[in-house]
């Protein structure tokens, strides 16, 4: 049995799991153990990245199109407190590491502010989309706030439908699998990963925040779990890829396509 | 050693060969030493085991260089047959196979349509051009060594150039849900002779009872044109409204989305089911969206239409090339040897090719009025 | 682990090197570059990536073993894009 | 019985008997349940995946007795779908791929590289629970009547036509696979931070080597497939489109996603099962493994390389026929690290003393099935060759060659060999071997029919069929039966030696390793005091004149792990003499 070390630095008291045998070992073990954490978080965004990057080449002139939907200055507003939370965790981490309570605590209620302000942006966001019909399925309709703005929304699609159905006359054909009246579907496309990935990036956020709530709780009791600044450090290094993730998303849907 | 029945088939089994000799040898070798070492060093063995070496870079560099020197030549060799697997040559025919679960549609551009068949003569290379209704299905066919993933919402091609006459199988080989293992058929390869036969009988009885005489791709596309008053913006007195159609096959052109590609059935296809509005500006009306409304047979009969126009505008459409002329279904002959195929339903009496045109079934609703039994029976 | 505390200045310049390349994003997005629109935001993009990578993260002040793992995920990230040559190419063979 | 000739000694073996171990320090449920030793939740994972072995085994069972017939059994269409679907799910998500990590890896990574446990213990137990939750949702969308997608669950039939419980069923694989990734983090840092003072990377076992690149595909691919099959699932329940081309969506790009993980995850199903031949093929030789440095990188390159394949899935799908040729070329070259493994171990039986045991014969019969497994993996990277043999029975011979054939072998090699440590017990060497001829036999009658059936054209997937190929499929069945028994045998012998099997010696087979320094069973915390390494991997020396007194003193790391048995009372209070230096760290 090794006697548990117990390492002082700083003014902090560690404590160290029977599997380690330093202080070191386990600190920088849960440093790379979160590193290896994150890299599968970037292999599970890979993928929609992916997706995004190849529905764009597929149909670009669509996603362009669709692109000047999203609220490009509600998209900056939420970048710039996404950046600014990063800054003020890195401030919180910082803080931990010199042992200072006080300020780790107030850094991290100032995250949480900023975390919490992001998301409501971005449900201001999400509920424009809503009203004006940009939600994939089938209400989806792009032209709708055209449309309204025209004073010509009543009937929505199903006027459309109709309008569709005149024009192509009832041929009572055979026909392949119904889709529904949704003609934009390449729109739509744009749409789906649109909400897939920022409603996922927005769980990361929602999960970065009870992170954080929990830590300001036991650092409020100076709970032994958060004297050692190794459990920020980790929470800080979620958060910064919460805002890389951010960081791509960002121009990616919002800025590029002319 | 399966049949071999394609030109294909041939080059392919000698590949096969070959790396079937270098397994065996690898196999045996492999094992061979693995086994001979062991009992001669078993444990109590007297044997000399003095100076054991546990590393040598030479052998090490040795043992991997080699098979990836005869790695590379297998893929080189494979690499080589690979593009003309699915490149068909410029003469090849058309054939037209449309996947759903679960059966097989074939049409010939004369207009005979087959299903879970489909009648070929040897020594004349065949272009498949294949698409899914529903789910991913492949089309395989053993004896030709050919295997191609039939995709909704996307053209896939393959080809063959059968040699021997026979009834080989065709299978699905991409699993597509309950009836995967009943989706197969088979393919009647026939003398040219016996295929000539074959078609001036108009090939199985798999028309609707009732229904028209058969109409070639591009006759039937030319009567989805009229019904769906494509006309009324296409024709050349059409003041303008659309593009003209005439000689338009194969130029370039422009997609919905404004990139340039060649006018193919792909991009047929993608004008009929994904217009923009956007980029039709300079026409007076917008093209309507077909989606939903057009089966991908009938997809594929416009598109037989429009390549069958020529520049200078005659309407009718031409007979298709390269085929026999057609007769009407008469049961003049007797049905093909190694056919199998009855012509048992729809006996009746044929109308002229003009008959149902403007009636609710036209050449389309036949894909669905699959009256032919010999398909499913055949099993 | 050694653990490298940074000053409260370091930290802000990255903080107002990022608001700044934000800026920047933002103005570049105004102009077409056409192809080179993607490239310009991915540049910027990556960048600011890598500042809150070395700085906030404190990769730059890492030890060997978490530089391994820091760029792993982006290495294996860019690999998955390898599916983009099917994409690209598809089409250009006639047949395939 | 060979087993305890190495180190007899009424003594030793009395000691073994009664020392406290992590099987005997509690015996409550909870002490199991909420266990984080590492070699309790290897245990746990050892019963949980023999039961799935089971379920994915009976509809095995299953659908090679509905294949005698060419026309159908007894099941109907949708029964056979169902059959062969589960199969495929439960024996890929449930029991190949945790099957060696999760047990054996588990239980030898901390005490082959002198730790007392995984670096994150409870994330460990977590992993286990992961495992379960995805298990039972597995099996409840089997009770509720199934799923029909098959394993790869290709769009859009498993998005919009399937009408079976495909929800359920990914939501158990998304869960089975964090309990992937999450076993995969630990390892990945267990092995990086956890190492015995000495012990650098060099003087690992292979078994070690195999683990961490295992692990690197594990936290690499794994989230690519979680959240590809969510996208089929968010398809599914919202019906938006994303891989349905209906809507616009490519049922292409799922295919790649998918096999962005399934191709890799082929080698989280063979490369442990290397670590574990690496190890027997050492200690049944006498011999260090040759090559040791290739053996080891090649394991590296396998992990890596295998990440640049997974386009060969694609050759008939459409895929651009430029992104075909480097896909296959790529694959080609895969197959060079599996070569150099399998020639070096040929080679380590050279001027070896080969003692001819059930792990042995084990690890021969991995190395020949193997072999014949991953050179018809040739044909299906060729490019022209593959568009004739793709989705067919070729395809199921290959990959049960390399994932049946070549994983079950390790694995029962790899549970033979460690399970005097596991259990504190010696099984029938006698009946072992036999279970493993049979095994040997039975597998090569059930799988090498279905290549030749695979070559005239037999799609898989299909239980009505030509009848041509009806002889191969009843041989196939045949060698199934013989196969049931083979796998059978060792469930039956194991559990009866838990009572009646002889005890184990710290060291049963005179094996080099910290894993054979510590008591069988080894206690909670797997050393009393850390060991410090001065030794090479596998230094075993086969130069030996005397074979009597080989085992005992010609060896010197067999010659520590006997001299430190003997002298245990003595050295008992005193100071381990180098402990306390750094960590090995990197």
């Amino acid at each position: 049995m090794s006697a548990e070390a117990v390492h002082a630095e700083h003014g902090l008291e560690q404590h160290v799991g029977v599997q380690y045998s330093t202080i070191e070992q386990q600190n920088e073990s849960y440093i790379v153990g979160m590193w290896t954490f994150l890299v599968t978080e970037i292999m599970f965004f890979g993928a929609l990245f992916l997706a995004l990057t190849i529905y764009r080449s597929l149909y670009p002139a669509e996603f362009s199109e669709a692109h000047h939907r999203l609220d490009k200055f509600l998209g900056t507003v939420n970048t710039f407190i996404l950046l600014s939370s990063s800054f003020s965790m890195a401030l919180a981490v910082r803080y931990a590491q010199l042992g200072q309570r006080k300020g780790l605590i107030a850094m991290l209620l100032v995250t949480v502010l900023f975390a919490a302000g992001f998301l409501g942006v971005k449900s201001i966001e999400y509920g424009t989309k809503f009203e004006h019909h940009l939600f994939p399925g089938p209400s989806f309709d792009f032209n709708y706030e055209e449309r309204e703005k025209q004073g010509i929304a009543e009937g929505g699609m199903a006027a459309r439908g109709e309008e569709q159905a005149a024009v192509a006359g009832p041929i009572g054909l055979e026909t392949n699998r119904t889709t529904g009246p949704v003609l934009e579907d390449r729109k739509q496309m744009f749409f789906v990963l649109y909400f897939a990935m920022t409603g996922l990036h927005a769980i990361h956020v929602l999960i970065g925040m009870v992170v954080m709530l929990v830590i300001i709780l036991l650092a409020a009791i100076d709970h032994p779990a958060v004297r050692d600044y190794i459990p920020i450090e980790m929470a800080g290094l979620y958060w910064h890829f919460v805002d890389i993730v951010w960081i791509f998303l960002f121009p990616l849907l919002y800025l590029i396509g002319h | 050693m399966p049949e071999e029945a394609s030109t294909y088939a041939g080059p392919y089994d000698l590949l096969f060969l070959a790396l079937t000799i270098l397994t065996v040898v690898f196999t045996f070798l492999v094992l061979g030493f693995l086994i001979f070492l062991a009992i001669r060093y078993r444990r109590g063995a007297r044997v000399d085991r003095s100076r054991p070496i546990s590393h040598d870079i030479r052998l090490e560099l040795t043992w991997s260089i080699i098979p990836l020197l005869l790695g590379l030549g297998v893929f080189a060799w494979a690499a080589v047959l690979f593009p003309s697997v699915y490149r068909p040559p410029a003469n090849a025919e058309e054939i037209f196979v449309i996947g759903k679960q679960w059966m097989w549609h074939i049409q010939h551009p004369n207009g005979i349509r087959e299903n879970n068949e489909l009648h070929v003569p040897t020594g004349r290379p065949f272009k498949l051009t294949m698409i899914s209704q529903d789910v991913i299905h492949s089309f395989f066919i053993p004896a030709f060594r050919v295997k191609r993933d039939v995709i909704p919402g996307r053209y896939t091609t393959a080809w063959f150039q059968a040699t021997k006459p026979g009834k080989y199988h065709i299978f699905c080989a991409e699993y597509c849900g309950t009836n995967h293992s009943e989706m197969t058929g088979y393919v009647y390869v026939l003398t040219p002779e016996d295929y000539q036969r074959w078609v001036e009988n108009n090939g199985p009885s798999g028309e609707a009872p009732g229904s028209t005489a058969v109409l070639t791709m591009a006759e039937a596309g030319h009567q989805l044109y009229t019904q769906l008053a494509c006309g009324t913006c296409h024709d050349p007195d059409a003041l303008n409204r659309g593009p003209l159609l005439e000689g338009i096959y194969g130029t370039q052109g422009k997609l919905p989305n404004g990139q340039p590609a060649p006018v193919d059935n792909t991009y047929i296809r993608e004008w009929l089911l994904n217009p923009s509005e956007r980029l039709s500006q300079k026409y007076q009306q917008s093209m309507p969206s077909y989606k939903g409304q057009l089966t991908e047979f009938q997809i594929l009969q416009l598109a037989a239409y429009i390549q069958s126009l020529r520049p200078g505008g005659a309407q009718p459409p031409p007979t298709a090339p390269s085929t026999p002329q057609r007769r009407r279904r008469g049961g003049n002959a007797a049905p093909i040897a190694a056919g199998g195929s009855q012509p048992a339903a729809a006996q009746s009496p044929q109308t002229t090719l003009t008959g149902a045109a403007g009636a609710t079934t036209p050449a389309g609703a036949q894909a669905t009025n699959t009256g032919n039994q010999n398909g499913s029976n055949n099993r | 682990m050694e653990h490298h505390v940074l000053s409260v200045k370091t930290y802000a310049s990255v903080y107002a090197a990022l608001l700044v390349l934000l800026v920047l994003t933002v103005v570049a997005a105004n102009f077409n570059f056409g192809t080179f629109n993607i490239v310009v935001a991915l540049i910027i993009g990556v960048t600011k990536a890598v500042l809150v990578i070395l700085y906030f993260m404190g990769v730059k002040f890492g030890t060997r073993l978490i530089w391994l793992w820091a760029s792993i995920g982006f290495v294996w990230f860019v690999l998955l894009f390898l599916t983009l040559g099917d994409y690209i190419t598809r089409g250009s063979v006639i047949g395939w | 019985m060979a087993a305890t000739t190495v180190e007899p000694g009424a003594l030793r073996e009395r000691r073994t008997a009664l020392h406290e171990n992590y099987l005997n320090v509690k015996h409550t449920v909870a002490s199991w349940l909420l266990t984080i030793d590492h070699k309790r939740i290897a245990v746990l994972y050892l019963v949980s995946i023999s039961f799935f072995f089971v379920i994915g085994a009976a509809a095995a069972g299953m659908v090679r007795a509905e294949l005698t017939s060419h026309n159908g059994l007894f099941l109907t269409n949708e029964g056979y779908n169902k059959a062969f679907t589960i199969h495929g799910i439960i024996m890929v998500f449930f029991f190949l791929v945790p099957a060696i990590p999760a047990t054996l890896g588990n239980f030898l990574i901390p005490l082959m590289i002198g730790a007392k446990d995984l670096a994150f213990p409870r994330l460990n137990l977590l992993s286990w629970y992961l495992y379960i939750s995805g298990g039972v949702l597995a099996l409840s969308a089997l009770f509720l009547g199934g799923v029909d997608t098959g394993w790869t669950f290709y769009t859009p039939y498993s998005s919009i036509y399937s009408n079976t419980n495909v929800v359920i069923m990914i939501l158990g694989i998304f869960l089975a696979g964090f309990s992937s990734i999450a076993t995969g983090m630990n390892f990945i840092v267990t092995i990086h931070k956890m190492r015995a003072p000495g012990m650098t990377w060099f003087r690992l076992p292979l078994f070690v080597w195999a683990h961490y690149a295992t692990s690197l595909i594990m936290i690499l691919g794994t989230p690519v497939v979680a959240i590809t099959l969510l996208l089929v699932v968010v398809e599914r329940t919202l019906h938006l489109g994303i891989f349905d081309p209906a809507l616009g969506g490519d049922p292409v790009l799922f295919q790649h996603l998918f096999w962005f993980y399934s191709h890799p995850a082929v080698y989280i199903m063979i490369v442990p099962g290397m670590g574990v031949v690496s190890e027997i093929m050492a200690c049944f030789s006498r011999k260090r493994v040759f090559g040791y440095t290739f053996v080891a990188f090649s394991s590296i390159a396998i992990a890596v390389l295998g990440f640049f394949v997974w386009g060969h899935h694609l050759f008939v799908t459409s895929q651009s026929m430029y992104s075909s040729m480097v896909f296959s070329i790529l694959s080609f070259l895969v197959a060079i690290p599996s070569a150099i493994k399998v020639f070096n171990w040929t080679a380590t039986v050279y001027k070896g003393r080969i003692w001819f045991t059930a792990p042995m014969l084990y690890a021969m019969g991995f190395i020949g099935l193997f072999t014949i497994g991953g050179l018809t993996g040739l044909y299906l990277a060729s490019l022209a060759i593959d568009v004739h043999l793709t989705d067919t029975y070729f395809v199921i011979a290959h990959f049960h060659y390399v994932m049946v054939g070549g994983q079950i072998m390790a694995y029962l090699g790899g549970v033979h060999f460690w399970w005097p440590k596991i259990s504190g017990r010696t099984y029938p060497e006698g009946i072992a071997m036999l279970a493993a001829v049979v095994t040997f036999i039975g597998f090569n009658l059930t799988f090498f029919p279905q290549f030749v059936m695979g070559y005239q054209g037999m799609p898989r997937r299909y239980h009505i069929y030509a009848e041509e190929f009806q002889f191969y499929h009843i041989l196939s069945t045949a060698g199934a039966t013989v196969l049931g028994v083979g796998y059978a045998m060792p469930a039956f012998y194991l559990l009866w030696s838990l009572r009646y099997g002889k005890l184990a010696t710290a060291n049963p087979w005179g094996a080099v390793g910290l894993e054979w320094m510590t008591p069988s069973p080894p206690p909670t915390h797997n050393f009393e005091d850390t060991p410090t390494v001065t030794w090479e991997a596998y230094a075993y020396r086969s130069d030996v004149e005397e074979e009597a007194q080989a085992d005992r003193e010609s060896m010197p790391g067999l010659g520590e792990a006997v001299e430190e048995e003997a002298e245990l009372d003595r050295r008992e209070g005193r100071t381990p003499p180098e402990f306390g230096g750094a960590p090995a760290g990197d």
